[in-house]
């Protein structure tokens, strides 16, 4: 069992999810993140005085995944995800030792 | 049998008519206020805003009632009556004043709006650091007390109207919008800037408003209502009203128009906020001369305030008076511009009224008048606003705690959040 | 030639417009419901809560074209006629009734904008869990015929009217809002509260509202609607309107003022939300009296009202009566209240209309007939209300399933999300 | 003595006092635009949408102050003059054109407020893609050039209403409504549909709009300006105001529940966004003939709008004009139907003005002369309207940036978003 | 050290949240995501037109705590967080290496 | 390659921003969460009625960094958000496996 965890830009995010399901992803869970990089943020002016933003709003997905699929899931955010253009994101992967279905109990490979 | 007397009424009752509707108007630039202040405020304040022009409104409205009417048009106007008035309180009994063909009580609609209008300016400047009880205590001070001396020495007969040229604000930009705007100044400076407004460095950092939509909604509204602001201070229906009405628009599109393309040439874009502040400004700036200047000066006066708003709220940024909505710089600083106008722009020549101004032939009286107009009410408010904010802090206190201030005056001062997402 | 008609036809003519202009106000008191009853729900709801609003004025102002105004204004006032009108559907033909100077047309403007508030009160109670489809069906059963029969028995000149000492209910505390009020606690309770509004202890738990700017800015649009709601009631255009619009202002400052300062004491914290409500529940109480009374009945009337509210809100809440806006508070109990405080406060004496209070020298008779108009009115709506729901409830069903319930009216009912934050 | 004159001159203050009260709810309607379009588009182009409702009103105010207003209704009505007027530049001089009793500032106020609003329609249906600077260019054009001389044609005593059985436009179905929906469907087929709006399939996917509470708010905002639109065109104050207003009523009613019906018949649940747009289409649809149909041709004509906004709404969709807020189905398309309607339902005769419709006995010449009127001025806006964006896009551009639209206009074009969380 | 991940329906967090605190649990942390799953969406209609929506409001929760009580944390989401129904979450566990009060800078079991 | 988790108060967001950056972090993600802990809530009073709010507003930050820096970063972290009142927060560390730049398919210690 994986946590696949993937930064990617938000208007990016309806390809990425339809990538995955291609890819056979059962399930996912999405959170509204602002990321920080090399991306760097902009200037906005307000008012007449200018001010650094230096979060840019991102898009998080965490995935559990068996270690099987790992690969391919990590291959379809990255081609679904990626325009080339600083800010496209990142991806990592964790160890989880226990998952669990809250519906019916089930553990593991089952609970996916 | 048909009398002149039934004419005349039947003008009364037009007038009265007008007046009242105009009130409303008026009233309605109550919620204008809140959403301009609500929309350039942070969210975490955002009903403590919509309390303080809630609650001003009707701590104001029976303040005015029961004092501040009485001293703003109340008895003779001569001697100490000059500087301030005392007759009609509670507007009870029969003499009680009223303006030409209007009823007392529908005078009174009316010269309640614009003194919650006075009061309420001050709300803006003076967000998201100030004690909500101050606040109260503050808003029954200036319209029982402030505010009606103020428009005793004009609007009610005084000596600011005594004088051989009468100082002239038609409709107010000084007496209610520089009123506000001064005790706007003296209220936040006292305050200081909120936490986190100026950097180590001394310099300013912007704190962004929560909400465009709220602000701009409430630029639209206050808009609107100053249409009764302004074509109801004629006091009657005639077609008068018409020309201050294209003068009021005119200002408006020219003061935004001016803010706007000022930000776009100083910063590469036009700032949406700013535009909305140069709509008001143009307004303010316009009121005093709503019905004196012609067309051509209201633009320029719109133009005018349009960038005088821009840079008054940079200097004032600079010197750190922090008035997270510019209401300082709209109403104080444009105030006080669009009545010294009337001295060069005036069109208009009236007896015992107003003179033409020095670019219509009139000669500098006007001027002149004009500034004694505005030196004398800038001092008197500064001078009783600051020993009113003075005695407030030094009793209730003035602030809120710093904890209060990061978490908000929305959960500390009234036990709950403006926005709730609960489920 | 010069006629005494000419003059009259003018007066004519600007009592028609000053009432074109209030029905306009109080049509805009539509969107300031909206505004509170959105403010104070969840933002799963918002979406259905301006439909209801939104839909009800239509589907009413259909309702009260076709039938309502019929039943409400039209034919003899005797025998039967004394409880139920019959003439003059559709507004067609020649003979329809109309008031005074007034214009079919613009009496029907002002009593539909009427109508369509009496309606319109219960969406806020009955909020988060009405089936859309019933709620439609109930607005335009209370626009046909609940309301428009309380109309006949006194404006349109039924029993109640007919009383030795008239029963006196000026711009409609009882007819209008208790009306709504009843009908809306009828709902609510038929309904049952909203899911988790109880504990398994049976303790209430707090729902919060998710936009108080949503609320408050209600309140303002509501404010000063208001000014039409009692000012138009006159039905004319004078002077009198001025002392109406006085009065409006001090009940509303005075309740407002009322309920915040109880709040303070009760729970150490001004409350924004009860603020909003204190001011509506003191524009409600004056309205029936708005005429009658004076300043100090007013601000007595509405000060009454602001702590009346604060009581009336705990009160429901633990009969388990889940009104999440307040309506049968405000509405309700206020409107009850107003209208029986004309019988303590009247200051106006007039023949065949109202007698003077019990405080003001005129004993008890008016304070009777209030009691019997109150009475009667509550107990006619409650009981037809009863079977509406009763009826509704057993057909298409009151209350949206428990998914529903929980996962939103807006997605369930109209099959998309009031905010979304789509890129 | 009491003349004549002195009553004429009564009820003339009257007219002007009406206009001008009317004009102020029309400019009110401003802010009911900038809210619908705001709620019906992304909350990441919401401060973009508000700006540019308030730009269009203050430039257009300045651009028919100087030329518009001259082009629509000064000179002579004869030769060149019937498609193009040009005397009272600024509204200086005396012998600027007015009509009938109303003072010239009260009557160029009523109509920079029309102005405004066919300027402000675009707006909607370029939203989310349109570059700012583009969008003041625009409508600085259309309000100084293509909505003036459109007016001419009929309002300005031009060729449209010097034909035998004279076109009838009541308040502007088409000369203000269809103005703009035919200049929007320009402007967004010009630009194209936004990022995303369409699929790899060619099939249309939902950009839904950010805030129901917004839209619908702004709907309530329109409806009540609307009174003023409509009966304020009567251009003088007596009783056919209240036979106008209640057909505003019934149609905007009608056409509420007629889109509401007809989206719950096919997809199974009422749609909120949908019946505003139904509620403003029977309100555009009724214009035109506001003041000479009756209820029943009102109701008729609301649910007709109702029910073709829908399908056009999904027409549009499927040629690819994308139009986020339905602006070219609800003012474009139902303006033409409301104004060809006139030619069926007319139920007066007036020398002169209108002919009886098809439907009440007064033969196709009214029907004929309405379609005359539609397509001519169709023609003329479509061709103008595309000469001048395609001279835009040429130039100074059109459409923003891919990263802009992506982002949003807010923070590209205007250096801000339109909401802030921050601290 | 584990760390605890609770997806959970909204609607059901202050039960999870009170059987927590009965289980004794002293501190967490929740975010507002959106799960796609095999709840699946539903489809919205806006305007006339139809369309898919694929994400559901959920609730996360992270708890970090001690290994001892990992099994009687993840039994007290389970019950307190079910219904039965499709889309009642999943319980994922992974380890945490190190875990610092911020305050007062104690470390591991004292910093839970 | 370690995942690095602060919960911090949001006040403090920008001067752990700096801090970070001025210890050499290029990258991380931020998001608004709401916590439960010895802080507790508080009580708000909404139209009369009392009820308890039991979550506080706070930041999370995500960083993924290089083992060799953690002990920097957590420092960092620790001495930029303590205010030494109760709620400062916590900071917790687990093991990533493999970390994916999108843009350019980088791995491990490259795509940080
Ligand atoms: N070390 C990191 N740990 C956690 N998140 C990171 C880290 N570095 C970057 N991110 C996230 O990835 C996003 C993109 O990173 P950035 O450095 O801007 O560009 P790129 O993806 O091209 O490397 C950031 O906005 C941030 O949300
Ligand atoms: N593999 C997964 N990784 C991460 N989150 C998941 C995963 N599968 C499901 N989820 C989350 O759990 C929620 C419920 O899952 P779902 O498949 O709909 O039903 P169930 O909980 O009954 O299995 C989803 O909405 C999503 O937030
Ligand atoms: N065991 C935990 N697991 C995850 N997050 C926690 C845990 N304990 C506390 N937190 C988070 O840290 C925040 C601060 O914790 P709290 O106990 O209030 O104070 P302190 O930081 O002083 O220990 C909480 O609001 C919560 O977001």
């Amino acid at each position: 069992m994986k946590l696949i965890t993937a930064i990617v830009k938000p208007f990016k995010l309806d390809d990425v999810k339809d990538a995955l399901k291609s890819a056979g992803v059962a399930g996912m869970t999405v959170t509204e993140v602002k990321g920080f990089g090399r991306q760097g943020g902009h200037t906005e002016t307000y008012r007449g005085s200018e001010y650094a933003i230096d979060f840019v709003p991102k898009m998080k997905l965490e995935l559990v995944v068996d270690d099987s699929v790992v690969d391919t899931v990590v291959e379809a955010v990255k081609s679904a995800a990626a325009t080339g253009k600083i800010g496209d994101g990142k991806i990592w992967v964790a160890d989880v030792t226990r998952l669990v279905r809250i519906r019916t109990g089930e553990e593991g490979t089952n609970a996916v | 049998m048909l009398s002149e007397a039934t004419v005349q009424s039947l003008q009364a009752t037009l007038d009265n008519l007008w007046i009242l509707i105009a009130a409303v108007l008026v009233i309605f630039m109550q919620a204008g206020f809140a959403l301009v202040e609500a929309g350039l405020t942070r969210g975490k304040n955002v009903a403590n805003i919509f309390m303080k022009n809630l609650v001003d409104f009707c701590v104001g409205a029976l303040a005015f009632f029961i004092v501040g009417y009485a001293i703003a048009f109340g008895g003779s106007m001569t001697g100490l009556g000059r500087y301030f008035g005392g007759d009609g309180w509670f507007l009870a009994g029969d003499g009680v004043f009223s303006y030409g063909t209007l009823d007392k009580f529908v005078f009174f609609t009316y010269q309640v709006a614009f003194a919650a209008t006075a009061a309420t300016i001050v709300s803006g400047a003076m967000a998201e650091r100030t004690k909500f009880k101050a606040y109260v205590l503050y808003s029954a001070v200036i319209s029982a007390l402030i505010y009606p001396v103020v428009v005793r020495w004009q609007w009610g007969g005084g000596w600011l109207f005594q004088l051989d040229t009468p100082f002239h604000d038609f409709a107010g930009s000084t007496l209610v919008h520089m009123t506000g705007g001064v005790a706007a100044a003296v209220g936040a400076s006292k305050l200081g800037p909120r936490l986190g407004r100026y950097g180590a460095d001394g310099r300013p950092r912007v704190i962004p408003g929560h909400s465009i939509p709220l602000a701009i909604l409430g630029c639209f509204v206050l808009l609107v209502g100053w249409y009764g602001f302004n074509a109801g201070s004629w006091l009657a229906a005639d077609k008068v009203i018409g020309e201050i009405a294209v003068n009021t628009t005119l200002a408006a599109g020219a003061g935004a128009i001016a803010a706007m393309t000022l930000t776009w040439v100083r910063s590469g874009k036009p700032d949406v906020a700013m535009t909305g502040n140069g709509l008001l400004a143009g307004l303010v700036g316009v009121t005093a001369g709503a019905w004196v200047v012609n067309g051509l000066g209201a633009i320029v006066i719109g133009l005018g305030a349009g960038i005088i708003v821009v840079f008054a709220v940079s200097f004032f940024d600079k010197v750190k008076i922090d008035d997270p909505v510019g209401a300082v710089s709209v109403h104080g600083v444009c105030g006080a511009f669009g009545t010294v106008m009337v001295g060069l722009f005036s069109a208009k020549e009236a007896d015992g009224v107003v003179k033409k101004g020095l670019f219509y032939g009139g000669g500098p009286d006007q001027l002149v008048s004009q500034i004694i107009g505005v030196v004398s009410v800038a001092v008197f408010v500064f001078v009783t606003a600051w020993i009113l904010f003075s005695i407030l802090k030094a009793t209730v206190g003035l602030r809120v705690g710093e904890q209060e201030e990061i978490e908000g005056l929305d959960v500390h001062e009234h036990g709950f959040g403006g926005y709730s997402n609960a489920n």
